[in-house]
């Protein structure tokens, strides 16, 4: 299982946690990662609105680097799974970005023929390695550890062909191979702000609030993410959020508690660039932790 | 098995041994009267052998249970306290009649339509519900053996008005072999239909699908035609009416006339000069013309109020010369009256367009550019005015074109139902004006309702084709300019109450879809057919649901939208099932009528005559040489206005004698 | 005809529930009762319906024999003047009313204790109304009393 | 008092805007809106708008410019294409957001002194300059540009996230990154031969 490795522009900032246990986890399970060389930022939702027809043409660079090696990509990031796969929608449904995209790909003596499949590791894990396989890979079952799959947005809406968009399960069945009790949560969906908080500070703190409060009333130890941003508000606005007193609840990585489980060394499980303390929440639930 | 009140021996030998059912219609009625009480309550009722109460009655278990106990306890007398006799008399007069029992030996209670369903105060409904039994118990002991009178179906139809219903009823009826009499009062067939240019949502050309129809009616042996004509006077009953109809003249032999028209092109009149009826006075005709291209029959007709030999008698007659050897003409031609015998009658009068005149807000009248509907169908249509070309008055192509819905529907201060049709033809006159002008076309609309097969695709084709939608009824039609780009426009002001704000948008024309209202004269024809009309003056159904094409009279039926606002699928298909009830009827070639018939008891019959004037049907006759009167049970309806008037109480009317309505009241009164 | 026995009601002590008789016609007016029922109406239970093929069958001595009986209330249902089943009864029902109204009105019998209306097969609503607008009339009226000339009455119903 | 006129003329109406909208990307079923409003109510942020989606839809497809672009709407969407998944009539509602947004930008018809545009192109000018986006400096810039003061708000957060190393202060940025700058020439000159 050898993979293209699209990091994105916040794995290598704000979510650096996500990386560091991304690749112990691909280590593990076994998955060969290449990341691909020289790649530039998808642009994420924002050049978008700047100009559209640029934007794509920036995110297929990517595409194209990846393509050259005849590898999938791996995006972990959500907006750059988004982008990445918007692109190749409009380049395969519009004709006229095509041309622009392609022309402009020629010009840095790249090409793209819409070969490469833009993937998540929620994906990958489920269906390339599957749940028992990880679960065999298992050393220190989460027992007990009560998580709140949070998947955001745009991983499953609008492309995510590999789960359900109404209400996804992917991250679910991996937290629980690795032992983890998933609690219900039916805010997993529910917009996070994005960078509002950034923006519009005040709505983007109601937003945050729903999200921890849920997950609260659901009797949760902790919320599991799958994108940067997302880990990034529910984490750091969460006290400004919160309407509870109760004490803050550690904001993870999937990929973190993955690396846990699968016993990876506590500088890939990373919590150490967490803002709550996340060892208090495992020594309850007496999961050992170097 | 049935809940019972275990059977009385109350039936105290003398009086017949009545049986007494009461329904619980499942919650319809158990849900407010105690049933059970009201069951034990008639069993303690004098000359009662047996009373139960039973979810359905009407059920076959139930009837079965009924029978059962006429056979065990011998019953003579039964009650059923169900629903409204109008509903399942019939039923339970089978019940009995197959176990041997008179069908006439049983009275119905309607405890559910007069009693669980209008009060709400259950203690109340169940002290009603044990009257109303305790009064039907005395009666029915009353009841004597009667026989249904058996009388021919003359296999006759008539079907008033040739609109699209019409046409389509008697085609089904003539290929079914039966002969069908078409009266209709235009001097020709087609009605509304023939004016429209396309039929929604497919869009295939109105013509092209009508005038075959039109046509084969023209030429089918099985149909007697008569356009021009109106029924005048109906008598008779069901399988045996007699129709009047009024044969207004033409002034054209119909036999002689080819329609050639060389008449029409001959008259002294160069060109027309009275407003063209078919057009809707979008164009003019002459004094001999024929309706329209197609016209079924093809037979020109000569209007009396605008043709000069009328007026002066010193016209040249240029038009008898055209017409020459064949002699078609007849400036001395009468009205006729022609009388005919059928068994049943089919209703297909269609409706009314409403008047936009009745709401000056939408300027109709006022400005030349506001026009209805139906004269869009006849600007549109290739054989109309225009040649099929949309143009305004002064002949200018408009540019933008604003189509106001629901005018004359849904509204309190004119009719308060929805016409149906309008949001579909409205769609149907956008894609057109699109399509033949491409102009900016609007549709104010309140809700866009678009039921039916294809219906909403075509919606939502419209929406595609970039055709606007503003959601608000509009107040006004207005020329007066609140804004430079406004000069010279019409401006309707409307809320867009999508965007949330009040909008005037300036066009060229503006189409109002009028609504469909009953004809005028609808009351005079329900009466004459002695038919029933809902409150807003459509025809009456027997039942909305489960008998929409029969009347309260029987062999009288209506399709079409005589009866309620309703598109050209549903009328030709309604149209069928009014054929094809018309066709049972007639083909069981016998009607049962009510024995409600009324008789003399002559020994007590003093001869006063006093009966005499009271018979509608002058079905009382006196004999001299007895000195008494005497009824023709043929001709007695059964309505029992003599008997009331008899002073020596010496006339009766069956099932409803003078000893049986007493015992009723009394029993409704008398005291447990 | 035979006599009949008189058996009015005990005037019941406390609340007083008029019992109202009501003659409907099968084409119009009872019709227009069971469309009140299909479009449940709800109205006073008071009314008890016999039902006449048409209102031009209603005998005068119907009436004074629900009186006699101890109604205190008639009510008579017939379809509009000009509507009617069979042609003109109910024109023929409307002469023998003002007749019948000037004998209850000599017999002391209120006005408003017999009331004649014409109900069309569509105006259920018109049922409802009516039927609760007498029944509060005659409920106002209290119970018919009549036992003064009783004997005479008697007369009155026999023929 | 200043009462505002809300009645529309014909005239306030931009028929240009109106076709724009609906042959632009992603608006090609604009017109097949229904206006059942499932949009708004499934979106997490119409409680804050002044127009809610449905609205903006209307008023878009009926030419409405300034009030469609003037709109705080377009820049309250989050992206999270719920409204998009949802729509019975498969309206690309989202992707209506990013040309509302983009066209508002082009036009500088955005509400005033508002964070998300100077967000979004400083945003690309960080692209267009280093290839890649470092967070960090992307809020100083933002910050200076539209609330400074609220960087002092931000301090403590800052030092967490710097003692957590997760705050960069070298910015990133990529070799070759002229090829970025010939991707947008080729774009903006292709965009002009081909007029989209």
């Amino acid at each position: 299982m050898k993979y293209a490795y699209y990091p994105g522009c916040s794995l290598r900032g704000t979510g650096k946690a996500y990386e560091e246990s991304l690749l112990a986890v691909f280590q593990t399970l076994g998955i060969e990662v290449q990341e691909i060389d020289n790649w530039n930022c998808c642009g994420a939702t924002t050049y978008l609105s700047v100009d559209e027809l640029a934007s794509y043409a920036l995110a297929a660079r990517n595409l194209a680097l990846a393509e050259r090696e005849g590898l999938d990509i791996i995006a972990p990031c959500a907006a750059c799974y988004l982008v990445l796969n918007k692109t190749q929608h409009y380049i395969r449904d519009y004709p006229d970005i095509k041309t622009v995209v392609i022309r402009a790909l020629k010009k840095i003596g790249l090409d793209y023929a819409d070969r490469v499949r833009v993937r998540h590791p929620l994906d990958v894990f489920l269906n390339d390695v599957g749940a028992k396989a990880i679960t065999a890979k298992v050393v220190k079952p989460l027992k007990g550890l009560k998580v709140a799959p949070y998947y955001g947005c745009q991983i499953v809406r609008p492309y995510a062909t590999f789960d359900d968009q109404g209400n996804p399960t992917s991250m679910d069945k991996l937290l629980a191979a690795c032992g983890a009790t998933v609690v219900p949560y039916p805010l997993k969906t529910r917009c996070c702000g994005g960078s509002q908080k950034g923006t519009l500070p005040e709505i983007g703190l109601d937003l945050i609030r729903f999200l921890i409060e849920e997950a609260r009333r659901n009797g949760a130890d902790t919320i599991a993410t799958v994108c940067p941003l997302c880990q990034f508000n529910l984490e750091c606005f969460q006290a400004e959020a919160a309407e509870s007193t109760a004490p803050s609840m550690p904001i993870l990585y999937f990929t973190q508690l993955m690396a846990l489980a699968l016993g990876a060394s506590p500088g890939a499980v990373a919590f150490r660039r967490s803002l709550v303390k996340v060892e208090p929440v495992l020594a309850a639930k007496e999961i050992a932790y170097a | 098995m049935p809940e019972t009140v275990s059977p009385t021996n109350g039936s105290n030998g003398s009086g017949p041994r009545i049986g007494v059912y009461v329904c619980h219609c499942g919650t319809n009625i158990a849900g407010t009267v105690d049933v059970k009480a009201v069951a034990e309550y008639a069993a303690t009722l004098p000359g009662v052998a047996v009373a139960r109460d039973y979810k359905y009655m009407c059920s076959d278990p139930g009837q079965a249970l009924i029978q059962q106990d006429i056979r065990e306890h011998a019953l003579a007398r039964v009650v059923v306290a169900s629903c409204s006799p109008l509903l399942h008399e019939k039923t339970f007069r089978k019940a009995l009649e197959r176990v041997g029992l008179n069908p006439f030996m049983l009275q119905m209670v309607n405890i559910r339509e007069h009693d669980s369903w209008v009060h709400l105060d259950g203690k109340a409904a169940t002290e009603k519900a044990k009257d109303l039994v305790r009064a039907a118990v005395r009666r029915v002991v009353l009841h004597k053996s009667l026989q249904k009178r058996r009388v021919p179906i003359n296999p006759n139809v008539l079907i008033v008005g040739g609109g699209i219903a019409g046409i389509h009823a008697a085609l089904t009826l003539a290929d079914a072999g039966k002969h069908v009499y078409m009266v209709e009062r235009e001097p020709t067939i087609g009605g509304h239909m023939a004016k429209f240019d396309k039929t929604f949502p497919t869009l295939d050309c109105a013509a092209c699908i009508l005038t075959p129809k039109m046509t084969s009616v023209g030429s089918n042996p099985n149909i007697t035609l008569w356009t021009y004509s109106e029924v005048t006077g109906v008598s008779g009953y069901v399988g045996n009416y007699r129709i009047q109809i009024k044969r207004k003249p033409r002034y054209i032999i119909e036999e002689l006339c080819l329609g050639c028209q060389e008449c029409v092109t001959a008259c002294v009149y160069k060109d027309g000069k009275t407003p063209d009826e078919f057009n809707l006075g979008l164009s003019k005709r002459k004094p001999v013309y024929l309706p329209f291209p197609q016209a079924v029959p093809q037979k020109v007709v000569i209007d009396p109020e605008v043709c000069i030999e009328f007026k002066s008698h010193k016209c040249k007659k240029t038009c008898v010369e055209a017409c020459g050897d064949r002699k078609a003409i007849d400036f001395n031609q009468k009205e006729q009256i022609e009388e005919i015998d059928v068994g049943t009658i089919i209703l297909a009068t269609g409706f009314k367009s409403f008047d936009p005149l009745r709401n000056p807000y939408y300027g109709y009248g006022r400005f030349p550019n506001v026009y209805t509907s139906l004269e869009v169908e006849r600007l549109i249509n290739a054989a109309g005015p225009t040649g099929g070309e949309i143009v305004l008055r002064d002949g200018k192509k408009p540019t933008s074109v604003g189509i106001i819905h629901c005018v004359g529907s849904r509204d309190a201060n004119t009719n308060r139902w929805c016409s149906k049709v309008c949001c579909m033809y409205s769609l149907k006159l956008a894609h057109l004006m699109k399509e033949r002008t491409g102009a900016e076309v609007f549709n104010f609309y309140i809700d866009m309702r678009t039921p039916g097969k294809g219906y909403e695709e075509f919606y939502d084709r419209l929406l595609d084709e970039g055709v606007h939608f503003v959601r608000g009824r509009v107040a006004e039609v207005t020329d007066w300019p609140a804004h430079p780009s406004e000069k010279g426009k019409l401006v309707i002001r409307a809320e867009d109450t999508l965007a949330a704000f009040v909008r005037r948008i300036p066009v060229d024309m503006v189409v109002l879809a009028v609504g469909l209202e009953p004809q005028p004269d609808a009351q005079a024809v329900r009466r004459m057919f002695n038919i029933s009309c809902s409150s807003e003056g459509w025809f009456l159904e027997r039942h909305p649901k489960l008998a929409p094409v029969s009347t309260f009279t029987e062999g009288v039926y209506i399709a079409g939208a005589c009866q309620g606002p309703r598109d050209i699928p549903d009328s030709v298909a309604q149209a069928g099932a009014a054929a094809a009830e018309a066709m049972a009827l007639i083909d069981s070639q016998f009607v049962e009528l009510e024995p409600y018939t009324a008789f003399i008891t002559e020994e007590e019959c003093s001869g006063c005559k006093s009966c005499i004037p009271m018979c509608p049907y002058q079905a009382i006759s006196f004999v001299p040489e007895k000195k008494k009167a005497a009824i023709n049970e043929v001709l007695c309806k059964g309505c029992g206005t003599c008997v009331a008037a008899c002073p020596s109480s010496s006339i009766q009317q069956n099932f409803f004698e003078d000893e049986e309505i007493f015992e009723e009241v009394e029993g409704l009164l008398a005291y447990a | 005809m035979r006599n009949r026995q008189l058996t009015r009601a005990p005037v019941s002590a406390g609340t007083f529930e008029p019992r109202i008789v009501a003659f409907f016609c099968n084409w119009c007016t009872y019709l227009a009762a069971d469309l009140a029922g299909t479009s449940r109406m709800k109205h006073a239970p008071n009314v008890r319906v016999v039902r006449l093929m048409c209102s031009g069958r209603l005998d005068p001595q119907f009436v004074l024999d629900a009186f006699a009986q101890g109604a205190d209330g008639v009510l008579i249902g017939g379809c509009h003047p000009g509507d009617c089943h069979y042609q003109e009864g109910n024109y023929k029902t409307l002469r023998r009313y003002h007749l019948l109204k000037r004998l209850l009105k000599q017999m002391g019998i209120e006005d408003d204790r017999c009331r004649l209306e014409w109900i069309s097969a569509a105006e259920g609503d018109r049922v409802r109304s009516t039927i609760n607008d007498m029944v509060e009339r005659v409920r106002a009226l209290g119970p018919l009393h009549f036992n003064v000339e009783r004997e005479d009455h008697r007369e009155e119903v026999t023929v | 008092m200043g009462l505002d006129r809300t009645l529309k003329y014909e005239a306030d109406r931009d028929p240009e805007f109106a076709s724009w909208i609906s042959h632009t990307v992603g608006g090609e079923r604009i017109r097949h809106c229904l206006q059942c409003g499932l949009c708004s109510a499934s979106c997490p942020l119409s409680q804050y708008m002044d127009y809610t989606p449905r609205r903006l839809m209307h008023l878009s497809r009926e030419g409405f410019k300034q009030e469609a672009l003037g709109s705080y709407t377009i820049w309250l969407c989050t992206a999270c294409y719920r409204c998009m998944v949802e729509c019975p009539k498969k309206i690309n509602l989202t992707h209506l957001m990013y040309a509302l947004k983009e066209r508002a930008i082009k036009e500088r018809v955005y509400p005033k002194r508002f964070p998300i545009p100077v967000m979004a192109r400083q945003f690309c000018a960080m692209i267009r300059g280093s290839g890649r986006i470092t967070e960090s400096w992307l809020m100083v810039r933002v910050f200076l540009r539209t609330a400074i003061w609220r960087m002092f708000g931000m301090r403590s957060l800052g030092w967490k996230l710097f003692r957590t190393g997760r705050l960069n202060i070298k910015p990133d940025k990529i070799e070759r990154n002229d090829e970025l700058t010939t991707i947008l020439h080729s774009v903006a000159a292709t965009r002009k031969e081909l007029a989209i």
